[in-house]
């Protein structure tokens, strides 16, 4: 166990960096974060800017499955709705960027709520399969509802002015993009240590004792769903603006699957997992691309083993954290920490 | 902030029935805690004691008969706004929040006394961040100390041994600021040694905070020397009520529910069995 | 019988006929989850791997139908049996939804696979099934269609039969509340979860083949477990009754919805009915209530 | 600068539900870019493709197309969907550097004002679709219709359209029917096929399942109705092991099959260079590594820079160009589209497409 | 006694998750038809012991790093959980861990595959019911939803459909009324008396466990401090005034009378 420090205040004791060294890690990470644009390439900068995206969404849905515990299959069409409702404001209104995103989220909340509205009778996997029902609806009403959505085809959108400056590469989009999740993790991190958040772990572990306890539920779990589903919709808008298209096939199911996958890997239940879940999950068939290149001039088709590959590796990732470290990266992680703190006095 | 703690409540139910389908847990049962009392809920397994306690904390819905407090009907109240009322209990089967360590637990007792919008909270701003300072201080002051619990305070309460989540589940009912304390069976699984802590802690509790509690237990040495006002229902009836002693002393309770209350005894009957096997 | 009368019946029995195919489907997640409260996403895979098999032994080998189903059959109660031993087993006591993620990612692994194995080509099964036309009165009936009635006519009973009075579904149900407890009763758990996974496993095969036969196959052919997933879902999870009733319902207003409004709305009709049936009965028609206690 | 090879890239579906066209397209480019280098290649430039596997997943291939051009400098660029062929084109828009075609013949990308550094190596859906229609007036003057089309983008692309362009022609579409992407019973459809009892039924939006069951159905009721399709359901081997069922299936083919017998100079070079059969996916992709290397070749020919504009502007001055045979017609490209085809039948005893009317154009 | 005891425990040590040691070389025995208590403060390793002992630590995370462990003169470390059952070794888990979806019958008929290979007859369900009347009315409801008591009834009422030759029970009085401990125990002493089923009983009620036990052990922190027949422990101060309460030698103090400071147990100095 870390030896405890002599605390200043209580307030220095909530703190979310309460070590130098967490304030240097938080140095470092600003650092590589401000100097990656000027070292990547056009690649690399775009799975950057993917990533963030990733770690956006990724979060918000740790929030809603991972703390509160309701299991959501639908973040892939959260992510849509607040996709083209950019889309559609870029179109048809021309309001700002920032507004846009915000509307977006805002939306996104809305439609969230009315998902998460069975949530009170409906527990566990039913939930979740709810939210895939939930989900197909909404893919539904994307295509059939023409006259907004443009139906089968979708919508493509103007790059985005931010400023007056047009965001058009993914340099441009880099700057917008990381901030934004920055400030969405942080509030994530914020969340979890008031009484909202502390209402939502409550709801997860055993939600009838919670609302004894003084926790109404159906706000609370609608709550979430709304929190989660802002993030999903700014996360979608950011998307529709990365990509500049929006179709109701931008976001398949499996994209649902994928973000819990995303969290699950991290780590549900916390900020840390969210996001190298979602970094890990984005990179990995990148990096397995890579290998494969490697691997071509040895072995013959490698280039169609790709692919199969991929869905083998993205299962085996899944099933291989659950079975090994149910806990997720996040865990990894902290036994590092809690290792390197020990050090000197553990071999 | 260091409040001061609330004002005790006096509870009465009247009349209170309860069925599930064709099972009557309880049936019109009325009794009375008086602020500041401990008063304490027996009768055998089955009873309805749990059940009792769920429809004063508002879990479940009687299908006849008020609930009181401080003269202020509350049956048709949510639970939720029973907890903000003052109504703080523990449960029989420990319903600590696992994922959540000691201090986030008894955190959580708080909630219904907080007023952070989720804007504050997202942002750890205003008001959500004074009162979570505030909050910190006034567990750390008033309660960890109390409870003796300093040395767990940043664990995990999955890894306790069963005492010890006893104990933080009366910190967390502690931290509802309760005007009544409900404790469901706070020493079974105990042993002398842990059962004496704790009835230590109780008796403080009504000393120190002056709050009402009604606590159901089995453990009868620790009722009778603890209580002022002893209940007893059999079958979802009250069949007695008074002062310990007196209930001791009711045949009814004896036959129903006590036994021979005495090892010997046990003992001998057992040794009996054992001569004529 | 009048021309739209007879068309609707068509059309009903149609329905229900594809609705028994879901039913089989569902069968298979029943059976897993009714012993070890694991939604088996991958069944949507064995029953891919099932039509695969059955590729494998009738195209592949050139072996009859007779030998090559319950080689496929049997071959995917083997995979069941892996699995279970492999990697749900080791996931005992982790939470419901880290074991239905276990599952999902397994239902990838097999996909790959059979791509690395087969490709990615749909393929058509040999016929192996009677081609003549069903004919009750006027009324047509696909003769694959009637087959998976049959199969589901026979299949679900049995099933039925064997909960009701069979020790051994009480203790299947044991292990899925409590396994240390399970244990402690003297019940072989490891053996009931390898039971239960092979028997869930080998009835998705089954339905695969069934699939396979009607559509051909293909490595994405999974996706209709999630349709079979759905009525789990309306029926209960834990409820074979519910498999059977909530497969026919589904096939039955799948049918209709497709034919009188059109073929889009056939899955959303279906998602409709799901979330309106768990507004009603949050565990589904016949499913049993997660008992709530404080 | 000038010996610089030129490259084309490639967002190409080697796997997933589209593997199957993706490993002959890749194999038809790669066999063109050959023959190209062979005969010199472009003004003496060596073309190379490079490509990746994008199982057929638009984040996939936009991730295949920004490694790629960061890699190479890139002009030229094959796609494999419709999805990525939208989602990418803003961002070609952007880039102005290149020009792509691809396994899509989306309606939608048939638009020279939005998608101006595309195009299409045949007819649209919705031409494709036309082509058929007119073969059917032709055949059966007043014919009655159903149309079958899966609920994806891919499968309603065309039915608007189609509406109109029966009428115009005196056909009478009877239905249509729309089945989900995923249903593999169609036993409902095929009722409401029998009721309807439509002479031609015409599939779009699908590979192979649900036509043979949908056609065995239809032949167990003793249905007339004759079965169509459009360029990706008509490849012979996907055809070849449903047997006999599928004999007379009918549909829209842009392009000569691997064994057609009429005369045929890069068919013929094909057939030296792979002596077994090879898919139309393959023929696609040789033409489209054609096309986008004609492109290439008029611009610098022209003394012009490759970038989007020239790229495009070379390859509309395409005029009755012959293609080797792989069409059967000189083609013209004026817009985003090569608006010809002809109608193939399948015979389940040959395992092969017989042609069964003339080259038809729908050029307006 | 001659007969070799029907349970050895040596020095076995035991790992939760690979890090938290909880038993540290705890040995104890049970002689053939006896009932031996097992006393300790909570969290000393008691449930712990009994999960060792019934092959259950695995499904915890816990493993059994040295030592060894001996039922009917049988190593247990190769036999399976339900095999160790079906040989007749019977474990009545903490916290009841009755079957909640299943009725209170189905329960019952749960507990008789431990008669599997055995060749007993199994005993009719009656018997049950008659010690415990209130199961008999709640026969075909839920068990999730009895109460806390009744479900203990049930716990036990399995155990003896069982018929077990060992029977290890851990706290079976835990929230049951005292009437009800008192039958209970009198209950378990009379099937070990009738049917000579041996015992191994954990409990926190020391003064009923001592009623029936004919030896007892105390465990601290993972190891036996203290063991001895019955008799003698109950005279030993230290077991009088922390497990059963007696101050001095005269009768309980009252809890109302307890300082605020507590004495420090003498074994563990
Ligand atoms: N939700 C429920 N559904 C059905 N029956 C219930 C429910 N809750 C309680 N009961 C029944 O009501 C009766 C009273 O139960 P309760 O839990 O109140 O007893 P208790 O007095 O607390 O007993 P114990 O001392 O054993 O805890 C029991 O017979 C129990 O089975
Ligand atoms: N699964 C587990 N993982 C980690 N630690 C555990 C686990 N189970 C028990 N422990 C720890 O092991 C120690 C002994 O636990 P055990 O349950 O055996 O105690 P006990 O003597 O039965 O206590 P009680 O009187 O509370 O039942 C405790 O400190 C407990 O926290
Ligand atoms: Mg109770
Ligand atoms: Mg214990």
């Amino acid at each position: 166990m870390r030896i405890a420090t002599a605390k200043q205040s209580y307030s220095s004791d909530e703190a979310l960096l309460r070590t130098n060294t967490q304030w240097a890690w938080m140095g470092i990470l600003a650092l590589a974060l401000l100097a990656a644009p000027f070292l990547l390439d056009g690649y690399w900068l775009y799975l950057a800017c993917l990533v963030t995206i990733n770690v956006a969404s990724a979060t918000g849905l740790n929030i809603l499955t991972g703390f509160t515990g309701l299991v959501s299959l639908g973040q892939a069409a959260f992510m849509a709705v607040g996709a083209y409702t950019v889309a559609v404001l870029q179109r048809d209104v021309g309001t700002p960027f920032l507004f846009n995103l915000l509307a977006a989220g805002a939306l996104t909340a809305i439609v969230g709520v009315l998902v998460g509205l069975p949530s009170l009778r409906v527990k566990g996997l039913y939930l979740a399969i709810a939210t895939i029902a939930a989900s197909f609806i909404l893919h539904f009403v994307f295509v059939n509802w023409q006259s907004l959505t443009n139906g089968p085809s979708g919508i493509s959108l103007e790059p985005a002015t931010f400023f007056g400056a047009p965001l058009t590469s993914n340099f441009h989009l880099y700057w917008v993009f990381v901030p934004i999740t920055a400030l969405m993790v942080l509030g994530a991190a914020n969340l979890f240590r008031t009484r909202i958040g502390r209402a939502f772990i409550a709801i997860r572990d055993r939600d009838i004792s919670a609302e004894v306890l003084g926790i109404p539920l159906l706000r609370y779990k609608l709550l979430s769903f709304a929190i989660s589903s802002f993030y999903a919709g700014i996360a979608g808008g950011m998307w529709a603006y990365f990509f500049r298209v929006v179709t109701p096939e931008s976001f398949p199911f499996i994209t649902s699957i994928f973000f819990l996958a995303a969290i699950i890997v991290g780590g549900m239940g916390t900020i840390l997992g969210g996001i190298v879940g979602a970094v890990f999950m984005t990179l990995v068939p990148e990096l397995l691309r890579f290998l494969v290149e490697w691997a071509s001039p040895f072995v013959p088709n490698a280039g169609t083993l790709l692919s199969p590959v991929r869905t083998v590796v993205f299962g085996a990732l899944i099933v291989g954290f659950l079975v090994f470290e149910p806990q997720g990266m996040a865990e990894i992680i902290q036994r590092i920490r809690r290792f390197f703190h020990l050090w000197p006095f553990r071999k | 902030m260091n409040e001061a703690p609330r004002e005790a409540g006096r509870l009465e139910v009247q009349g209170l029935s309860l069925s599930f389908g064709g099972l009557k847990a309880l049936r019109d049962v009325s009794f009375a805690v008086e602020a500041g009392s401990i008063t304490a809920l027996i009768g055998p397994n089955g009873a309805g004691k749990t059940s009792m306690f769920n429809c004063i904390s508002g879990f479940y819905r009687p299908q006849q008969g008020r609930i009181l407090f401080d003269g202020e009907n509350v049956t048709a109240r949510h639970a939720p706004a029973r907890a903000k009322l003052g109504f703080a209990r523990t449960f029989q089967n420990i319903a600590l929040f696992r994922g959540m360590t000691v201090l986030d637990n008894i955190k959580l007792g708080r909630h219904a006394h907080m007023k952070s919008n989720a804007l504050q909270a997202l942002a750890y701003w205003g008001a959500a961040r004074r009162e979570e300072i505030a909050l910190r201080e006034e567990i750390e002051k008033r309660i960890i100390d109390f409870l003796e619990i300093n040395h767990i305070r940043h664990m995990p309460v999955g890894s306790l041994p069963y005492g010890l989540q006893k104990r933080v589940e009366l910190a967390r009912a502690l931290a509802m600021k309760p005007r009544i304390l409900l404790l469901d069976e706070p020493v079974a699984g105990m042993n002398r040694e842990e059962t004496e802590d704790m009835a230590r802690f109780i008796l403080d509790v009504k000393e120190e905070w002056g709050t009402t509690i009604l606590m159901v237990e089995h453990d009868m040495g620790m009722v009778m020397d603890i209580s002022d006002h002893v209940v007893v229902l059999n079958f979802g009836q009250v069949i007695a009520q008074g002062l310990p002693s007196e209930v001791q002393a009711d045949p009814r309770v004896v036959e129903a529910y006590l036994g021979s209350g005495d090892p010997a005894a046990l003992m001998k009957r057992i040794n009996e069995t054992q001569e004529a096997a | 019988m009048s021309d739209e009368l007879l068309f609707f019946t068509e059309v009903s029995l149609a329905g229900l006929g594809s609705g028994a195919l879901l039913s089989i489907t569902a069968l298979a997640f029943v059976l897993i989850y009714k012993a070890t409260r694991v939604i088996n996403l991958a069944v949507s895979e064995i029953l891919m791997l099932g039509g695969y098999l059955f590729f494998a032994a009738a195209a592949g080998f050139g072996l009859p139908a007779w030998i090559a189903i319950p080689l496929a059959i049997i071959g995917g109660g083997i995979v069941g049996a892996i699995v279970e031993r492999g990697v749900i087993r080791p996931m005992l006591g982790e939470s419901a939804i880290s074991v239905f993620m276990v599952t999902v990612g397994l239902g990838s692994v097999l996909v790959g696979l059979a791509e690395l194995t087969w490709g990615t080509d749909p393929r058509t099964l040999p016929e192996f099934m009677s081609n003549t036309p069903i004919f009750l009165g006027d009324v047509y009936l696909s003769p694959k269609i009637a087959i998976a009635m049959a199969v589901a006519a026979v299949v679900v009973p049995l099933f039925l039969l064997l909960f009701r009075f069979w020790r051994g579904g009480v203790a299947l149900r044991a292990t899925a509340t409590d396994q240390a407890a399970a244990y402690s009763c003297g019940i072989n758990v490891p053996g009931v979860f390898s039971l239960a996974w092979i028997i869930g496993c080998a009835t998705a095969a089954g339905a695969g083949i069934l699939l396979g036969a009607i559509g051909g196959i293909s490595p994405a052919m999974g996706v209709f477990g999630l349709s079979a997933l759905v009525v789990v879902i309306v029926g209960g999870l834990d409820s074979v009754a519910g498999a059977l009733i909530g497969g026919l319902v589904i096939g039955l207003v799948e049918a209709l919805a497709g034919t009188y409004l059109g073929g889009e709305f056939k899955m959303v009709t279906t998602f409709g009915i799901l979330i309106v049936a768990l507004m009603i009965r949050p565990y589904g028609l016949f499913g049993t209530t997660e008992i709530e206690r404080l | 600068q000038d010996n610089q090879e030129i490259v084309i890239g490639g967002s190409i579906p080697l796997t997933g539900v589209f593997g199957f066209a993706g490993v002959g397209i890749e194999a038809g480019m790669q066999d063109y870019i050959k023959i190209l280098n062979e005969e010199g290649g472009i003004d003496g430039r060596k073309v190379r493709l490079s490509y990746e596997d994008t199982g057929y997943k638009v984040d996939t291939s936009v991730a295949v197309f920004n490694k790629l051009t960061s890699q190479d400098e890139i002009h030229l660029y094959y796609g494999d969907s419709t999805g990525f062929a939208k989602t990418i084109n803003p961002e070609l828009d952007r880039r102005g550097t290149m020009i792509m075609a691809g396994a899509s013949f989306a309606s939608e990308l048939n638009d020279p004002a939005k998608f101006p550094a595309q195009f299409l190596a045949g007819p649209d859906y919705t031409e494709m679709v036309s082509i058929l229609l007119e073969f059917i007036a032709k055949e059966k003057p007043g014919a009655t219709i159903m149309l079958v089309n899966s609920d994806t983008e891919f499968g309603r692309d065309p039915i608007a359209k189609t509406k109109e362009r029966a009428s115009a022609l005196g056909l009478e579409v009877v239905g249509e029917i729309i089945t989900p992407p995923t249903a593999v019973d169609v036993s409902t459809e095929v009722l409401k096929l029998r009721r309807a009892r439509p002479d031609y039924a015409i599939f779009h939006g699908y590979i192979l399942a649900p036509l043979p069951e949908f056609m065995n159905q239809a032949k167990q009721l003793g249905l007339e109705t004759k079965f169509m399709g459009t360029f990706w359901s008509m490849d012979s081997s996907i055809w070849a092991d449903v047997g006999e069922a599928a004999n007379g299936f009918m549909g829209v083919m842009p392009y000569r099959y691997y064994y057609d017998t009429e005369a045929a100079p890069m068919l013929d070079k094909i057939r030296e260079m792979r002596p077994q059969y090879q898919s139309t996916a393959y023929t696609q992709g040789f033409l489209t590594a054609m096309l986008l290397t004609e492109a290439a070749k008029r611009t610098l020919a022209a003394g012009q820079e490759l970038n989007a504009k020239n790229l495009k502007a070379s390859l509309n001055t395409i005029k009755d160009f012959d293609t080797g045979g792989l069409i059967g017609v000189p083609i013209s490209i004026p817009g985003n589209s090569i608006p010809v085809g002809r109608i193939y039948q399948y015979d389940a005893a040959a395992k092969q497409m017989k042609p069964a009317s003339d080259w038809i154009s729908v050029q307006e | 006694m001659t007969a070799e005891p029907i349970l050895e425990v040596n020095n076995i040590e035991v790992v939760y998750n690979k890090t938290v040691q909880v038993l540290r070389g705890l040995s104890l025995s049970v002689e053939r038809g006896k009932v031996v208590t097992l006393l300790g403060s909570n969290g000393a390793g008691k449930s712990t012991t009994l999960k060792a002992i019934s092959n259950l630590l695995t499904l915890q995370n816990g493993a059994l790093t040295a030592g060894d462990i001996r039922f009917n003169g049988e190593s247990i470390a190769a036999v399976t959980p339900h095999g160790l059952v079906r040989k007749g070794l019977f474990h009545v888990m903490e916290g009841r861990r009755i079957f909640e979806d299943l009725t209170v019958e189905e329960n019952l008929t749960a507990a008789t595959f431990a008669l599997s290979g055995r060749g007993l007859k199994p005993m009719p369900f009656e018997r049950v019911y008659n010690y415990f009347p209130r199961l008999r009315e709640r026969r075909n409801g839920r068990a999730g939803y009895l109460s806390g008591g009744e479900q203990q009834m049930l716990a036990i009422g399995r155990a003896l459909i069982a018929q077990p030759s060992l029977m290890l029970l851990d706290e079976p009085s835990l929230g049951l009324s005292p009437l009800l401990v008192e039958e209970i125990f009198t209950i378990i002493a009379r099937i070990n008396r009738e049917t000579g089923v041996s015992m191994l009983l954990v409990e926190q009620n020391a003064a009923v466990a001592f009623a029936v036990a004919h030896y007892g052990y105390i465990m601290e922190t993972g190891k036996i401090v203290l063991d001895g027949p019955t008799e003698r422990l109950m005279s030993d101060q230290d077991v009088r005034e922390f497990y059963l309460g007696m101050s001095g030698g005269e009768g309980h103090k009252s809890y109302r009378e307890i300082k605020h400071y507590k004495r420090r147990k003498r074994w563990l100095s």
